[in-house]
């Protein structure tokens, strides 16, 4: 049977592999639409046909649940990421962050990429992490927002801006980067991707499907990613 | 060597290829009726509510695409308003299939469509289709006969303009119908799909080069239907 | 068809204000430049909606505007051959002249080449306008409108773009619609050869008003509505016999015309327009000239222009025969109203394109 | 300015093919429609590219495709008066007369004023040409060629659109054009009238090839150019004196002419034009005419043609004088080549537009 | 009154209105000479490489914007292939600048002006130009005098058309110079950042009916102009 599944943008490539490995050892099919959260979560408030839903963000996760639009008792928190600083080129050093950190003395005229920090749950993140340390008044001007957490990514990479913050995820896979520094876990909210099977599921192989995700295999998989797997 | 270009992309790219292509096509073509009837009646004709009309088919063009397709999705969707009567009345189901891609399509390239078909009938001579009146053709008969032909390669350029740009429709057509391979994954989703994964660029930039060429063979077409109808009213 | 028009219509500086009625046949709409001609077509083509009139064809009303009612062009069943072409520049020749046939099937299928053929265009069918020269693209203008199978006839300066050769085989085919298949023409035109031979009546126009209006041998012998050197005389004569050198006889009121070769059979009746320039008087019968006609009658009146010209009015039986002298020659001559004198008249100056078939009765009278 | 025109080019059909060579003045294309005139005219301007072929004027290589030259049309100083008028749409009167006064400023002030008092178009001067009726669209396309200062004007059918009484107030501004300003002139025209008035020189063509070329009097004569209702004679005459009763006193080779007033003064040379149908011939002298010019000639030789008319050619000093008459006539008075005869010419029969200045000195021989 | 429209808006939101208009407008203003020019080739020249600069023309259009974004950040980025050179030599930075904003909606919208533009040329009679040419204006006097007042209509359409389009541009925009409030964050990215969260459907609907506002007056001055345009050719 098929199972069609919502899931965040940025689980693209893990999801991806997981889906495969679930199809081979099943035989079913996971069909994988990926779009950003709040369009997906839209889209299943509008009758999608989806049967599972893996969000980005726990806002978004929460509208759906408020509108009825997932099944009771299915909804667990899936998966874990971290918030990283990252810097262009490979050989940089890092740094700690803490209060101390001059950030803008770092970027001096240049920019700070980071996803939309009112919209983009990456973003919002890196800003709350930012404000606990009490350096989010400094650097906010200098910050250049993109409308993803992979266009932030690019700009970085590109060496258009000299730092970004992005997810671990993202920054192991892309060369022209180097992690310079992790924020500590108390600046910020768990970063958290809730999974759930929508109201309306028709396929006998969800449930199994949003089961497997939390599988051995599975967590394999998205360790290689950098996931953290939350139980 | 053809199984070889065959091979350069995987299988779920031409699908994703061929959904473009189907899309596009029926997004064009489907609308092209409705296209040109507005254009004319925007062109030839003053109606109270006209700057209205005017207005509402540019729409599309200045409001985001996501904009346009959060619309689409709450008018057209399963619980929409007009999407539940048109699957209770004609079991039309436009959410989520390739159809809504199709429609998201059609909304955002109609200002573009529009447009051109409009400027071409107002570069029409009136005194010609008067000449027509006078020869006993009927209003609707001088439209065929005298309007429409004069008139073709501007509506060829309007529907290659529609056609190229539901070839690049993203925005709208994801938020509306989402990015489900085989059903609603276009070009543009899938290459936005590779986007999002670190070294997706080379698959998205191979998806980029068929899009550039689909839509170059397009123009081309164009300009040859352009061309020749321009030939024939020069005279030979 | 009667035609009773009554419009006015300002555009711009320009006032149109007529009113007429005329009786079946050809209307020509004679007039300087500006005058108002190609405005009054539009009118009766439902082309221009008139501000204030009324325009009715044979008992049949095209626009009123008094009981706001309004016949939209396609359904006048018009031929209207316009003073630019208009050709579709999109379709052939031959599709441009087929247009009109979509709407009005009941064409004898000969009609189209017979057409074809008068106009000298067989060997255009296969060409778009563009291809064409001024006088061609005129000439397919006017074979459109003629196979539209109209029951009007607008033509607005149809020859004016034509070699003289070329009207001279057009013109006929005027008089033939004119006088066989009775369709009412209404024809503007700057030429008073033109008027003379296919008038019915003419509306001479000047400034958007009506400056004359009747027969042509009426408006054309009227000095203030077509100046002097356009006044001339239109003679109905029968055709009597036709010579072997050429020649046909005519017998008119009081004489015997002898004119190069007319088609018509002996016992027709046609019209011939002399003009005033080209009849010399004598009081005297004059002897062995070139000229060969030579006709009888009584000055009736004497109108001196201001130029040195005079127009002199012969009664010749039923028929009045205009000539233009110098004030010099009538002094000479010593003429007088009451005198008898002899007019003579150039076989060969009386051009084919002078002589017409007659048209409907309400002329003879 | 000699015009030296060698040409070959081809579109579709018709193929044009010309090699001839004018004096300066007026060089009048003459042809049927569909001859090849506009093409030419195109060829000389610069709007055809020819595909063989040279064009120089006044020693001006226009184009010359054997040394790959090509003059584009804004670089050779045109005033180019189109068949279909073609004025700017988005610009009003005034500025479509003023259009070609930006390249060549060096136009007299008062000429604008003149121009537009010519051809009657004062109170157009604030439209666009879409509020124009078709006559008047074409004299502001005589205007704009005009004004442009040219040095070379082409004139494709100028008139045609107009009614008599305005051509006869346009023709004589060319007249003044080819013989004050000496600005060369290449001008189409179906109209014999025309031809004979304006031409220096007449390009008789047909189906692109030219079948007779030379002074109009002599092209004119040519019943096989100019069909034989064209046939006319061009006299040269002098202004002996104007008398009270508004005629003019004219002498030519070998008698007196009696004109209606000529504007000349005495002592100009002039040209007349005498179209050969219009004159009466008689053995003997004539009495007690209206007719005031009687002029006495030998026969030079008597051609008949197709139709009942034969056309006769009397030698009258210096000038050949066309007859076209009968050949009942011609049996009648017995007449051949030898005898004298006398030639009678109305006096109003000579059109003012029949009587121009004369052309330049390359004429009088 | 006026007060409680303009505290209809936040202060944040304003700042993206006014920017979003002076990104538009110096997008079509300046990239206006070059649509000319471009769609003056494209309809009259003939010239090795036609179809190739038609087809790149039309690239922005057929490409999904995010891709187009990413070319014009490679190219036009401080460390892009063409950028690094304006900057070192004419000192122009475009990235996370407005200046870079409307450069991404000049090339996003220029497609849609040269298109209408070329369609109005195209519909001029060569014949005219061939007219004015014979009394003595050399070529690009013609242009001037004859040539460009007929397009106008054609001018002022592609010109709003790119105005529109270039007002709900955002896809390339974000991804070329990202979202910096008061520098490139247009209307469309402020709309987009609104719809990212839930419940923020209400601030955003306040910034689409202000795109449409501004977007509707553009049109009726196009629509006001084309008709004055149109009267005068007219006559009278
Ligand atoms: N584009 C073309 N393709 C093919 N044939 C053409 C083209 N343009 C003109 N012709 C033909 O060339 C011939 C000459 O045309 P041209 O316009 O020179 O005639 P013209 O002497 O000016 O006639 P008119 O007095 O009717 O204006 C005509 O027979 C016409 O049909
Ligand atoms: N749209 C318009 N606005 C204002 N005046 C106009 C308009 N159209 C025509 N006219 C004027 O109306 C008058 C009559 O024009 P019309 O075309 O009827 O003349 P016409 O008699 O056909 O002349 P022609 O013999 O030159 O074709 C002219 O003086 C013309 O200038
Ligand atoms: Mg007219
Ligand atoms: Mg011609």
């Amino acid at each position: 049977a098929d199972v069609l599944v919502f899931a965040a943008a940025s689980l693209t490539d893990a999801l991806d592999r997981v889906a495969t490995a679930w199809s081979e050892e099943t035989a079913n099919r996971a069909i994988l639409s990926f779009a950003g959260s709040s369009a997906l979560a839209r889209q299943i408030q509008q009758g999608a046909p989806a049967d599972i839903f893996i969000s980005a963000s726990v806002e978004w996760m929460d509208a759906v649940e408020a509108s009825g639009d997932i099944r009771a008792g299915t909804r667990r928190d899936l998966l874990a990421n971290t918030l990283v600083l990252i810097a262009h080129g490979r050989d940089v050093s890092p740094v700690t962050i803490d209060e101390t950190l001059d950030l803008a003395g770092m970027l001096g005229d240049e920019r700070l990429a980071m996803a939309l920090v009112e919209a983009v749950p990456a973003g919002i993140y890196g800003k709350a992490a930012l404000t606990a340390l009490g350096l989010w008044d400094d650097v906010a001007p200098l910050v250049a927002q993109a409308d993803n957490v992979r266009a932030a990514l690019a700009f970085v990479a590109r060496n258009e801006a000299p730092l970004g913050i992005v997810y671990a995820t993202e920054a192991v896979v892309e060369d022209n980067v180097t992690i310079i520094a992790n924020f500590p876990p108390g600046t910020h909210a768990p970063i958290i991707l809730p999974a759930a099977m929508t109201a309306e599921s028709q396929s006998p192989a969800a449930e199994a499907f949003l089961a497997y995700l939390s599988s051995p295999n599975a967590r394999e998989i998205w360790a290689e990613f950098g996931f953290i797997v939350l139980d | 060597m053809w199984e070889a270009a065959a091979n350069w992309l995987g299988p779920a790219e031409w699908q994703a290829v061929r959904l473009s292509l189907r899309v596009s096509f029926w997004a064009t073509v489907a609308s092209l009726p409705l296209g040109i009837f507005v254009a004319y009646a925007l062109a030839r004709w003053s109606f109270p509510g006209k700057q209205l009309l005017n207005g509402l088919v540019h729409l599309p063009l200045i409001l985001p695409p996501v904009v346009t397709g959060y619309l689409l999705l709450i008018a057209f969707g399963r619980r929409g308003f007009i999407g539940q009567y048109l699957e209770a009345w004609f079991g039309i189901v436009l959410s989520f299939r390739w159809t809504g891609a199709a429609v998201a399509a059609a909304v955002m390239a109609f200002p573009l469509m529009v447009r051109a078909i409009r400027l071409a009938i107002e570069a029409v001579d009136p005194k010609l289709e008067a000449a027509a009146g006078t020869l006993g053709a009927p209003p609707a008969w001088v439209f065929v006969t005298v309007t429409l032909p004069l008139i073709l390669p501007g509506i060829v350029a309007g529907a290659i303009l529609a056609f190229a740009k539901a070839i690049g429709e993203f925005g709208a057509t994801i938020t509306f119908v989402s990015n489900i391979p085989g059903q609603t994954q276009t070009m543009p989703s899938a290459i936005y799909a590779f986007l999002q994964v670190p070294g997706g660029g080379e698959a998205a930039g191979r998806l980029v080069i068929v899009a550039i060429v689909i839509a170059m063979a397009a123009l081309f077409l164009s300009e040859f239907i352009a061309r020749r109808v321009a030939k024939r009213v020069a005279g030979g | 068809m009667t035609l009773e028009v009554t419009l006015a219509h300002r555009q711009g500086d320009f006032d149109l204000d007529v009113q007429f009625q005329t009786p079946p046949g050809v209307t020509v709409f004679f007039g300087p430049s500006g005058s108002g001609k190609t405005t009054l077509v539009n009118a009766i083509a439902g082309l221009l909606r008139p501000q204030r009139g009324r325009v009715v064809a044979d008992g049949w009303v095209l626009v009123d505007t008094g009981a706001k009612h309004f016949l939209p062009p396609h359904r006048r069943r018009l031929g209207y051959v316009f003073q630019e072409g208009r050709l579709f520049p999109h379709l052939s020749v031959r599709q441009n002249l087929a247009y009109g046939r979509w709407f009005n099937p009941g064409q004898s299928p000969g009609e189209f080449d017979r057409v074809v053929e008068l106009l000298g265009i067989g060997h255009l069918l296969a060409r778009r306008p563009g291809a064409l020269s001024g006088g061609e693209k005129q000439r397919v203008a006017i074979g459109r409108a003629l196979l539209a199978a109209p029951k009007l006839i607008l033509a607005d300066e149809p020859l004016a773009a034509l070699d003289e050769a070329r009207k001279e085989e057009i013109l006929p085919y005027f008089e033939r619609l004119r006088d066989e298949v009775a369709v009412p023409i209404v024809y503007v035109s700057h030429s008073s050869f033109e008027v003379a031979r296919l008038a019915t009546t003419v509306v001479a126009l000047r400034h958007g008003r009506v400056v004359a209006l009747g027969p042509p041998e009426q408006v054309l012998g009227d000095v203030a509505a077509v100046g002097p050197r356009g006044a001339a005389s239109v003679l109905s004569v029968r055709v009597v016999a036709h010579h072997a050198d050429g020649l046909s006889e005519l017998t008119c009121g009081a004489g015997t015309l002898w004119l190069p070769r007319v088609p018509e059979p002996p016992g027709t009746t046609l019209r011939v327009r002399i003009a005033a320039q080209e009849v010399i008087l004598s009081r005297a019968r004059p002897q062995g000239l070139s000229a060969l006609n030579i006709l009888v009658g009584t000055v009736e009146d004497i109108q001196k222009g201001r130029g040195p010209g005079a127009l002199v009015a012969l009664r010749i039986g039923r028929d009045r025969l205009l000539a233009r002298v110098t004030g010099r020659s009538i002094r000479a001559m010593g003429l007088e109203p009451g005198q008898t004198c002899h007019a003579i008249v150039k076989s060969v100056a009386v051009a084919p394109e002078d002589v017409g078939t007659t048209t409907s009765p309400a002329h003879a009278g």
